[in-house]
Parts: structure tokens; C-alpha cells; sequence
């Protein structure tokens, strides 16, 4: 105790758990899959308060679908979401590994949060509109973006479809209804409302879905969504990935010690799903009964993702600071691929060996893209884009004041 | 051509946008059933319907935010701001998005937004009814910032503004909204209809935006202005009897600087004239760009008249509002210095 | 039907009466005063989600203070408490006439909003810090502030608070706790929050409450708000003043359409009670048991006070362009001032003479008030403030180029 | 005396300012448990306990805004906002109340925050990570704008910052948070323990507010600049070999005219330099001073050099940064005009 620390009365919230400790997730209630009750998309919203405290699950511990909301589902559309989410892991895996070498001046996984992305991807249809956070790059995987174009992303190299202008991992894809992402936190979320409004102003049946993470639920931008999508009953998902951490900062810190993130939309009539957001089942069933309510013209609705994020926070973090390590390892709700995977060999429809070999294809497909993608120049080595485009598109046409400092910056 | 108030034009010139195109609506606070609180859109809920005039929850962020999604999705919004002063909660939607989108996206993405503000003082708003921005917008690249003068370049430069790909804050100085305004606030009020630019086409036109307008030409000094300040400029130039050129700009970005450095290279002296705070506000850039251009023709220093650096107060309102006997005072100190 | 109108499936929420109408409300349900139930200050927020729908009554249809919520409260202090409202609404009516005769630039009248700040007032410490929008005047005439130093502020004049410098009503006054009011909405229930925090930190128990009209809600600051306060559990009281409009608009177009007010805190676990904001016994005793709470370290309370905007928004507006004349006189929850007087002629404690007497002495003391703020100076006549006042306090002490800018104003 | 990092330095003001009173905190996104991203407030919490260096929320307008109403009891928080970047929806809480409580309640209410941000580039952070958002803060009168140079500069600024009972925006310039950079990006980093300013006493000093540094004596040109470009400044002039006069104007408002009117009298040309967008650039209102005061003086016209009226790319970011090459063109165009 320091002398100048005085007597105080206010509360600060703490991680339960800190390096050194061992990991500890006992305070997590797991409620048995059964419990889960899935109403009818026209149940007046506060009459379904209860399922923001509880959690949709579907997936029970032997890996088999079980409960209301386990949803209708081919085996090969399971079989391509494990092929998504192991996609987007072998890929975090290798440019993660990149950026420590050199390659590239910053990354971020997703590891531990496919499911939340890919399983929600599938689960709605291709004009829907996604207004994603940085941390759903499954979303592409799944609707099909080649891994070579994320990659030039990451490169700002000449086939970069942001043309040298952001941060890799900040996507941007119009033609798969992927709206570019913002560094700024929470902004897309009232974004994804308005497109939603307009949707239903031209009175069609298209919905947005848009992700937070629980940290950023704080900006105000998440309540101007909240607002407008009650007030409008826009045709709209929103989803909070709570992944427990912002950075360095436990969900409490964000307001996830006094009730749930699926609870935020109570306030203004708008219900909330809980959902394990590790169990891939669950993901698919939420976002589906969400979407048939936006475009049965029922009003939004926020999706809370359980998940933990499994890794730092990027290629700048170091979690050993903050939290204990190996700390995923523990967590009760376990990874989403291992149980996918397992689900699908319970079925019969998959087996290890299918599962190893397409790791390794999938392993080599990226090693090309990668290979492919260097073609089209890197930060600093091969083909670069032309240096105007560093003054196009800051407005449609180039005015005259960017067209003059054009030619100062060409001439050096 | 009919007689318009700035008001008549502009509501006017909305009409006859949501007649155009049904992708277009305003969006704002009382705009809806209430036709706003300065009546600018008065009658056009009752005309196109409540989803194309839209009354919104209190929440500039929220608003701005949910246009550029709308904007996204092919629709052109027409924002309002309810004054200019309650802009900055949605700072952060019109900086790190509305302005940013086109470029971040690499072209992909976009959102036409018109961003309706009024701005300025003169009204005994105090601080928080007549703040005049401007500045703050033209730092902020992959913005156009357009600011009328009358009735007749409020529905050329608003029709083209809401045509216009780019997002665009359009600033509307409250002051002249409903009469011409020349800073002397003991003389009666006098209507648009005694004035040219009251004469306003009711067809449709467009104005280009990043046109200065030479208002009146003069040989001895250009006199630099925008808004309000234009009519004050007019009036005190007339009362001192000086040959003075009268630039309004009309665009604060893209600025029409080859308008204002000819004429100065031409008369060797330059005033600039604005509402705004003094530090950092937008008359800095128009003496900087003036200064770098036409060092050599200049015959005196380039002088700024201002608000003071301080808030709009209630009290002081005429003593911080820059009247005629400021302008003409800096006018002469211009035309005898050298 | 215009032929632009396109088909749509966008919700735009409406009013249920406009002008031309007979005002209708029959849409708000009031249930029986003692369906009310007062719990006890340490239940769990979630136990308590049922308040933020019901409504807390204490006076029924009679006049008599019944059910769990009826407070302890001597006779003098009611008296007191009627004398301040009917104190507001004798200023409010005078200032308001003279803003019509020209002699302020503007007034905003709180006309049948009076006991949400004068019980609330009456309800805290002394010690306990508030922070208004700009229809609680109630809260400076229950604390005690001068109906002439009232004046002076609107008249912006040698005795001014705010030195000439804020609008008329934009009322500050640190001695009696009152925070300097904003003329931009919503920026001072965080700001309470913060106060409160302060007073945590230092480990005494003031507290510090908050007033935000419903349409404000809608602001991102009452998110900030509520997300603080439920993290570091603030020791604060968040009134939502729901007078059913904001300027032109209904409350349904600030989101009160889906849910309450008062339960805009559940998604962070901050209990909600919504209240019969013209029951002076009812706001009291809410106000008394959300700051028992807020003292008692048990968090966060949201108030919504549920009443009605009696007159129109300001001296800028004109009510009859969008909603029906004469609605005040339907509004189903009566007047504040006449339910309190006639709960006191019940009790035997007050009498339709003393009434009578009291309306005289408050005219001619609010014209007596008037007739001094006048010898202080008007905006245009009379003694005035320096011209150095536009210029100080700007910073706290004048810089250079203020100095400069000060001797050119000056000199003219 | 001993060698300080700037960010060592930062830490070492803040733990004296926590030490000297107990109601001064610290609060902002990860500054608690963590330190800071770029770990300036590394060990504090540790050392004050949690709720003198607070976690918060991502809500940079709830946590301007919490902190108001905590100075307004009597606190004085250190606020942090994790990138300068993320201001903006601080922008209402900074504009409309923290910047003018003082004013608008006759002096009955103020609040002495001190919000310290990390700006600038150079780092490849992209769009979202390089701003420079200086020129948006002066126009906002009611507030003091400083941003230091060196670790020495750093801590003495600082602690007058938290001293000080106006609000205040603290500018850090990331890019030599670690070490020396003097825009040569090929060149190895060196660690301020090769700078005379990266020895920092471990005592309590404070720096006047409001003061410029004359960093080094010149007689041709003075070269006015701030932050990471001081020593883009210095390194350019050395490599050029010219008799430039390097004035690092440390406090941009308020900005202390006299010393760089007093250089310009002298030298009679003048170079302006910073990272930040060139239009409505903090160097606009320099240059319009100047010209304003120095009219007579002036040999050659007043250059301006400064980062594109575009977003910071990733890419092209050695482009967009205005290094040495830049600025000494700019000191030859002006060396020769005339
Ligand atoms: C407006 C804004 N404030 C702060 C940041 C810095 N920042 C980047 S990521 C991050 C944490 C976000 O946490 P969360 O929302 O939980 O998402 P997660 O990283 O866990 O997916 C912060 C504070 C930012 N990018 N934008
Ligand atoms: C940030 C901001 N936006 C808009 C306004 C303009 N305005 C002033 S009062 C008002 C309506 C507020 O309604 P409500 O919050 O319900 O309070 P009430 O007037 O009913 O008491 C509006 C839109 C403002 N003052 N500040
Ligand atoms: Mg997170
Ligand atoms: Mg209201």
C-alpha cells in the first residue's frame, strides 16, 4: 500500500484471474442444452428477456446436436464451414508467422472465434450485407474471397483491393457484400442499420448483419445502432462478439460484470440471443432465427457471441502481460474447429484422416497464395502501385489543389 | 423566377431533388411533420411521405452514421444538423468515415451524404446557436464544404451539392435565412425580395461548386468573404466609398484560389472576412495560400477580420460579431499601409 | 399520394394525435397505486426489471398518499414543496410574457413538469450535486436561489451568473450544487457520473443526480453514462424527464415505443423505476430510495419520470403545427401543483385561502424580483458589463493574443 | 540526471504528478494493469493502486466526459486517449463543455484535465493511426495545446500540464516515443541516450506553457516546427549546411509569437513545417501571423511544408511524411527567392 493511496469507495472492476494465477473460469455458468427454448420469431420481444441470460446451445458434450434450436443442416454445408474456419486458422497461422518474420507490418488472428463468422456467413444469404469488425475475416473465407486477395491486402501491393491505403487485415469487398473496415472502433454498427433502413425503404428483403467486439460496445456508436434499429425496426443483426477481452482489458471493464452484452437492446424492446459462440451449430441456428425475423419485418436483433479470444489481441499485444497463459486451454466452452470436427465424426461424415489431409491442402493452398501474392509486390520489394493513387479517391474527381500536390510529390 | 427567401430556396430546391430521384430523402431533427425549426423543409413529409422526410431520434452521431449506411446502400440522404453547433458528436462519422470511405475502400465504397447545417451568429443564439465551423471541415480531407450567400446560389449550390458523388457539408448562415443581413442591427430588416439574388428560378439549376463569385469588382483591394459576410462586406464597402473587390468563395473545398490570387495580383492588397474564431479559422488558409501565390504583388500585409477567440457570447453579441466599422477599418489600413 | 412515393417497408413511428385531433391517451395504461412494490434497496438489479414497466404512484384518484411507496414527509415540507412549484410556474409565466413583449431574447418554461425537480430536490442533501438540462429550474427555487439572480441570468445583465455570456435559462450556480446547464444535449449525464465517481473516490457519500429529456436519450453521452455508472457502480441518479416530446417529436421517435425509459439500464443492470412524474410523492419517494441506494454503495439508479410537456418547447416554438391544442388538459396524470394541493387540503394542511394568498404573494414577489433586475441592467439597457468580460475566463488567465484581441475590441 | 526514453520520461512525470497529490489519476483504455499500449503508464497502477490509474470502457466521449465531472469535484485526471486518432468522438465533451465550462458559467465551473494523445506517423499505422489532428484543437479556443520534442521537453511540459487549471491536450509524438527520428528512415534508430534531451532529471520540473525553443541559432531562414518534425528539421538543415534558425514552437496554443516573429525580423524568410494535412494546417495560421507582423521583413515568400491533403496511406507512407528532401527544397526555393 502506497501512503499517497487514500481511502476510496469506488468500485473498480478486476480480472478474476492475472499471470502467475492459474486459469479460472468458474464463474461461467453453462446451462444444459436442453434449456435452451427457441420461440417464435414474432414473440413480442420482452417476453424473451430470459434468452439473453441463458445460452443457445446446440452442440451438447459428446459433440452431438441436440435441443430446440439445433438447426437443419446438410452434412456437406458442415463440412464446408469446418473447411472455412481451418482456412482462416492455417491463414492467421502463416501471416501471424509473416509479420514475426518481417513481411508484414501488422497482423491479427481470430483464433478461437471461427465459428462466429463462418457459421453466421452461412447462415445468411449472399445479398445480405455484412458490416464486420476486424476480427471476422471467416466472413470472406466463407462467402469465397481468395486467399491470395487477402493477402495482397496485407501487402498493399498492386493488387491490393484498398490500393496501399490500409492496415492489413482492414478488408474491403463490394462484390461479396463485405463493407470495408473501419480502424475506428464501433462505427460500422449504426452504418449496418442505415443499410439495413435503406433495404427497407426499396422495400426489399435484403438484411445487414454487423459484429462488435464487447469492448466497443461501450462507444456511443452502439447505442445511435440500438436506437435507430428499434426506432425504425430496421431489418438488421447485430452481433457482439465477446471474446472476455479488449486488448488488455477483461469484459468487466466494459460492463459485463452487471448483466449480459445480449442484454443491451432490453432498454429499447429489442431482444437478445446468448449464444456459445464456440459451438458452430449454435451460431448457425441464431443468426438464422435473427435473419427470419428481420425479413419477416419482426426488428432487429443482437446476437451476444460467447467466445474467448485465443491468442493476443494482434501482432502488437502481449498478453503474458495481462492474463495467465495457456488460459484457452481451460476454457470451458472449448475450440470451435475440434468440435465441429468431432460432431461431424460422430455423424460419419468425416474422419481424421480426411481431417489431416485437408489441413495439408489447405496448408499448401495458402503457402501458393502466398507465393502468388508476392508476385504483385510487397511493402517494399517488387511491382508497387503508382504513387497518384495516394492522391485518387480522397474525393471522386481529383480536384485541382490534389493534382498540383501530385506533382510536387512526383517530382520528389 | 419567383421572389425566395433563403429558406424558400432552399426548401425549394429539395422539392425539387425528391422529386427527381426517389433514392433521395432528408433525414433530421423536426424536419418530418414539423417542416424543421427554421421551416426549411416544411410541407415535403406532407408531399413525399414520412419515410422520405424523416423525423429522427436527437442524435447527430446516430444520424450521420445511419445516412452513410444508407448512402452505401444507393440512397442520397439529406442530412440536417439542427444548428452547426451540434455538429461534433458525429465528428467521428463524418471524419473517420463519411470523409474516408472512398479512399480506405480503395473506390469500393461511398456515401453521398449532404450534410445541411446552419451556422453563424447574429440571432442572440449565444455560444451554442452560432457557432460558424468551417475551419474544422476544411481540415478534414475528402470533404467539400460549401457555404451560400443568397437565395439564388443557396438552390444552384444545394441541387448540385446533393448531385455531387462526394459528401458534402453545405453551411447555412441562419442570419440571411429569412432577410438580407449587412451588420447593422439598428436598421430595419430588409426582405430577399428587395434584393437580385431574391429572384430565384424555380426550375431546376445547379451552381458549380468550387466557383468563387466575384461579387463586386474594384480595383484598389480584394476583400475576401463568405457567407453573412458577404452582405456586410457590401455595405460597408459602399459606405466607405472605396474601390474594392468583393470575392464571396462560395466553397471553402475545393477553394476557387485562382479567382482570389488574380484578383489580388491584380489590386496588391487583400482583406479576409469571417464570423469564425480567429485561430486556425478558415481566413489562416485563404492568407497563407494568398501569401505563397502572390508575394510579389502584395503592397501591404494581408489583414484577417474575425470573431474573437473566445465563445459567441450572448451579451457582446455585436461587439464580437465583425461588423461594417471592423472592415472598413482594416480596409483603409490595408489601402494606406506601403 | 404522390407518385414518388414508392413502396416501402420502412417503419417511420408517428404520433397518435396531430393538430386537428382531439387528444387521445388512451394508449398509456396507469395501473392501481398499489400495484406498486418498493423493494428493498440491496435487491438484485435483474429482481427489480419489472419497475422500469409499472409505474410508482403515491397519490390515487383522491388525493391520499397510499401503497408501499407512500413516504415520510411532514406537512411543512409538502407546503414547502408546493410553494416552489407554484414559485416555477408564477416565474415561468412572467418571464415567458416578457420574452413576448421583447424584453428577453428567449425563456422555456417546465409548465406541468414542476415536481420532478422540486421533490426531487426536495428528496436529496444538500451535499448531493445536480446536473440539469434546462427545464429544472424547480431544482434553484427548491435550493434556494433568488428569483432576482434568476432574472439576471436571463437578462444577461450586471449580476449575471454566467457574466452575459450563456442564453437565457442556461442557469449555473456552483454554491447551490446546480451544475452549469449545456445548450448541447445529453453532455452532462456523464459528467454526473464522473462527479460521482469523484465522490467515491475521495470516499464520502454525496451523490450526484442527473436530468435528460427523453428525446436526449437518444445521445451517445447516456450511453457513456450508463455504461460508467454500471462499471464503477457511480453513486448517481439518471432522471429521464419523458414528457412525451422533443420539440416537434413524439417520444416514440426517440425509441419509446418498444420499451420504457426506465429500462434503458437493464442491458447494463442498472434498475429502472418509471414514475408518475406529476405525483410529487411519487418522485420524492423514488428519488429517496434511488439515493439510499446510490449511498448505500448499491449502485446506479435510472428514474424515468413519466409526464407531459404542458406547453410548447419554447419561446422559439409553436405547438399547434404538430400536435392537438388543449392536450395538457387530457393528460391523464392531471397537474402537479393542483394534485399536491389537493393531497394537503385533504390532510387538513392546506386550504383553498391559503392558496389563494400564496399565488398573491409569489406575483407580486416575482415583480418585485423583476422590478430589481432591472436596476442591473437589461441587454440593451441599463448598466452593463464591462467589455473585458467577453474576453476572461475564456482561460484563466487572459493569454496574450486575448490581451491584444481585448484592446482591439476596445478600441472599437 | 538520467537517460529517458520519452515514453520513461512521460511515466516518470505522470508517477511524481500521482505522487505530489492524491487527486490526481490517471484514466483511459489499457493504461491500467497493462501500462499503456506504448506503456507510459507502465508500473503506475501497480504502484498507486487501480483506482489511480483506471481501466475504462472504449468510450473516449464517456471517458472526456466522466472526467469533467470528476475535475469538476475537485480531481485532476490524466486522461489518455490510446491514439490521437480516436479523439474524435471525445470531440463534443472537448468542444462544447471542457473547453468552455469556465467561460459559460461566469468562472463557477471549470475542469483541469489534461488529455494526452500519441500523433503523428511513421510507424506504418495506416489512415487510422498517424493523424496529426493539432490544427483542430487550436481553433478551439478555452483550450491549451502543447506537444513536446524531446524526453527533457516531455516531462516538463507535461507536469506543467497537470499543474496547469485549463484544460489541456497533450500531443505525443509516437514516432520518437522510443528513440531519435530524424525522417531518414534507412538510417538505424538512436535511442534518446544519445540526445542531450534524453537526459531527464528524476526531480520535479515543470516547462513553461506558451514558450518556443529555439533550438538552434540561424541568421538565413527560420524553419518553424514541433514534434518528431524537430529533428527532421535539425538533421535536414545539417545535411544542407545552411544558416537556418530551427524553432520548435513546443505550445501551439498559446502559440508564442514573439520569439518567432523576433526570428523572422531577423532572418526575414521563413519555412513551416509539420506532418499534419496542409490545408487548414496549424501552418496556415503560423504563416498568416507572420505575414501579418513580419510584412516588412519578409524577403521571399513563406513556404509551407507539410503532409498531403490525404489520409496517411500505409503504402506510400514515406511519401506522404515530409522528410528531409522536402523541407530542404523548400529552405533552397526560399534561400534563393528574392
Ligand atoms: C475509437 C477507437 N478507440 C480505440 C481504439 C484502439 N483499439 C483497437 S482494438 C481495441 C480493443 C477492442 O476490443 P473489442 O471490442 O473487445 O474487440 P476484440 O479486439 O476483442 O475483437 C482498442 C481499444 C480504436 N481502434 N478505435
Ligand atoms: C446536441 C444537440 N442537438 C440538438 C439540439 C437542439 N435541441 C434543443 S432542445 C431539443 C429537444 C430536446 O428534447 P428532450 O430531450 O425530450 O427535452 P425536452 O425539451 O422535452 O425537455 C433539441 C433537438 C441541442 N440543443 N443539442
Ligand atoms: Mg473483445
Ligand atoms: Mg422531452
Amino acid at each position: 500500500m502506497h501512503h499517497n493511496r487514500p481511502e476510496t469507495r469506488i468500485h473498480i472492476p478486476q480480472s478474476p484471474t492475472r499471470p502467475g494465477d492459474k486459469p479460472d473460469f468458474s464463474h461461467i455458468k453453462i446451462p444444459p442444452v436442453e434449456a435452451g427454448r427457441r420461440p417464435a420469431i414474432d414473440t413480442p420481444a420482452h417476453e424473451m428477456d430470459d434468452l439473453a441470460f441463458g445460452l443457445v446451445r446446440v452442440l451438447d458434450d459428446q459433440h452431438q446436436a441436440c435441443g430446440e434450436w439445433k438447426p437443419h443442416i446438410a452434412a456437406q454445408k458442415l463440412r464446408d464451414g469446418l473447411r472455412y474456419m481451418l482456412q482462416v486458422r492455417l491463414f492467421d497461422d502463416h501471416m501471424f508467422r509473416l509479420q514475426r518474420q518481417g513481411s508484414l507490418t501488422f497482423y491479427l488472428k481470430c483464433a478461437g472465434e471461427e465459428a462466429v463468422a463462418v457459421a453466421a456467413a452461412q447462415a445468411l444469404r449472399s445479398g445480405d450485407m455484412l458490416f464486420p469488425t476486424y476480427r471476422q475475416q471467416g466472413l470472406l473465407v466463407a462467402r469465397g474471397l481468395p486467399m491470395v486477395d487477402m493477402m495482397c491486402e496485407c501487402l498493399s501491393n498492386t493488387h491490393d483491393m484498398n490500393k496501399g491505403r490500409q492496415l492489413p487485415v482492414l478488408y474491403s469487398w463490394a462484390e461479396g457484400g463485405f463493407f470495408t473496415i473501419s480502424g475506428n472502433l464501433g462505427t460500422q454498427v449504426p452504418q449496418a442499420v442505415g443499410w439495413a433502413m435503406a433495404a427497407a425503404y426499396k422495400n426489399n428483403d435484403d438484411i445487414a448483419a454487423t459484429w462488435i467486439g464487447d469492448g466497443s460496445t461501450a462507444e456511443g456508436d452502439f447505442h445511435y445502432a440500438l436506437t435507430f434499429a428499434s426506432v425504425y425496426k430496421a431489418p438488421v443483426i447485430i452481433n457482439v462478439v465477446n471474446n472476455q477481452w479488449a486488448i488488455s482489458t477483461f469484459q468487466a471493464v466494459a460492463g459485463g460484470e452487471n448483466s449480459t452484452f445480449a442484454s443491451r437492446g432490453h432498454g429499447f424492446g429489442i431482444p437478445g440471443l446468448r449464444v456459445d459462440g464456440n459451438d458452430f451449430l449454435a451460431v448457425y441456428a441464431a443468426t438464422q432465427w435473427a435473419a427470419e425475423r428481420a425479413r419477416a419485418q419482426a426488428g432487429p436483433t443482437v446476437i451476444e457471441l460467447y467466445t474467448y479470444r485465443a491468442e493476443g489481441h494482434s501482432t502488437s499485444d502481449d498478453p503474458s502481460k495481462y492474463r495467465p497463459s495457456h488460459d484457452y486451454d481451460a476454457w470451458p466452452l472449448g475450440d470451435p474447429v475440434e468440435r465441429l470436427k468431432q460432431h461431424l465424426i460422430g455423424l460419419g461424415e468425416w474422419s481424421e484422416a480426411q481431417h489431416e489431409s485437408l489441413i495439408e491442402k489447405i496448408r499448401s493452398d495458402v503457402s501458393a497464395a502466398y507465393a502468388e501474392a508476392e508476385q504483385y509486390g510487397t511493402l517494399d520489394k517488387g511491382p508497387r502501385l503508382s504513387l497518384s493513387t495516394m492522391f485518387e479517391d480522397v474525393y471522386k474527381d481529383m480536384p485541382d489543389h490534389l493534382q498540383k500536390q501530385l506533382k510536387q510529390a512526383q517530382e520528389g | 423566377m419567383a421572389a425566395m427567401s433563403m429558406v424558400q430556396a432552399l426548401n425549394n430546391a429539395m422539392d425539387l431533388a425528391l422529386e427527381k430521384s426517389p433514392r433521395t430523402l432528408i433525414m433530421g431533427e423536426d424536419v418530418g411533420f414539423f417542416g424543421g425549426v427554421f421551416r426549411c423543409t416544411e410541407g415535403l413529409q406532407q408531399k413525399y411521405g414520412a419515410h422520405r422526410v424523416i423525423d429522427t431520434p436527437i442524435a447527430e452521431g446516430g444520424i450521420v452514421g445511419v445516412a452513410i449506411g444508407m448512402g452505401v446502400n444507393g440512397l442520397r440522404p439529406i442530412v440536417e444538423i439542427q444548428f452547426a453547433d451540434y455538429f461534433y458528436p458525429a465528428m467521428d462519422q463524418i471524419v473517420s468515415e463519411l470523409a474516408r470511405l472512398r479512399y480506405r475502400s480503395g473506390g469500393e465504397f461511398w456515401a453521398p451524404l449532404t450534410i445541411r447545417m446552419p451556422c453563424g451568429g447574429g440571432i442572440y443564439g449565444g455560444q451554442t446557436h452560432s457557432q460558424s465551423p468551417e475551419a474544422l471541415f476544411a481540415h478534414v480531407c475528402g470533404l467539400k464544404t460549401v457555404i451560400p450567400s443568397t437565395p439564388y446560389d443557396a438552390k444552384g449550390l444545394l441541387l448540385a451539392s446533393i448531385d455531387d458523388d462526394n459528401p458534402l457539408i453545405f453551411l447555412e448562415p441562419k442570419r440571411i435565412y429569412n432577410g438580407v443581413f449587412d451588420g447593422d442591427r439598428d436598421k430595419a430588416a430588409t426582405g430577399w425580395d428587395q434584393h437580385p439574388a431574391g429572384e430565384v428560378p424555380e426550375n431546376y439549376y445547379t451552381l458549380p461548386i468550387g466557383k468563387a463569385n466575384i461579387v463586386r469588382q474594384g480595383n484598389d483591394t480584394t476583400l475576401i468573404t463568405y457567407g453573412t459576410m458577404v452582405h456586410v462586406a457590401a455595405a460597408a464597402v459602399e459606405k466607405a466609398g472605396l474601390d474594392v473587390e468583393i470575392i464571396d468563395i462560395r466553397t471553402i473545398v475545393p477553394l476557387d484560389i485562382d479567382t482570389l490570387t488574380g484578383s489580388v495580383q491584380k489590386t496588391g492588397r487583400c482583406v479576409i472576412l469571417h464570423e469564425a474564431t480567429r485561430t486556425s479559422g478558415f481566413g489562416a488558409e485563404i492568407s497563407a495560400q494568398i501569401q505563397e501565390q502572390c508575394f510579389w504583388h502584395l503592397q501591404a500585409p494581408i489583414e484577417r477580420v474575425t470573431g474573437w477567440d473566445t465563445p459567441y457570447p450572448h451579451l457582446f453579441e455585436w461587439d464580437y460579431f465583425p461588423g461594417q466599422s471592423r472592415v472598413i477599418q482594416a480596409l483603409q489600413r490595408v489601402l494606406e499601409a506601403g
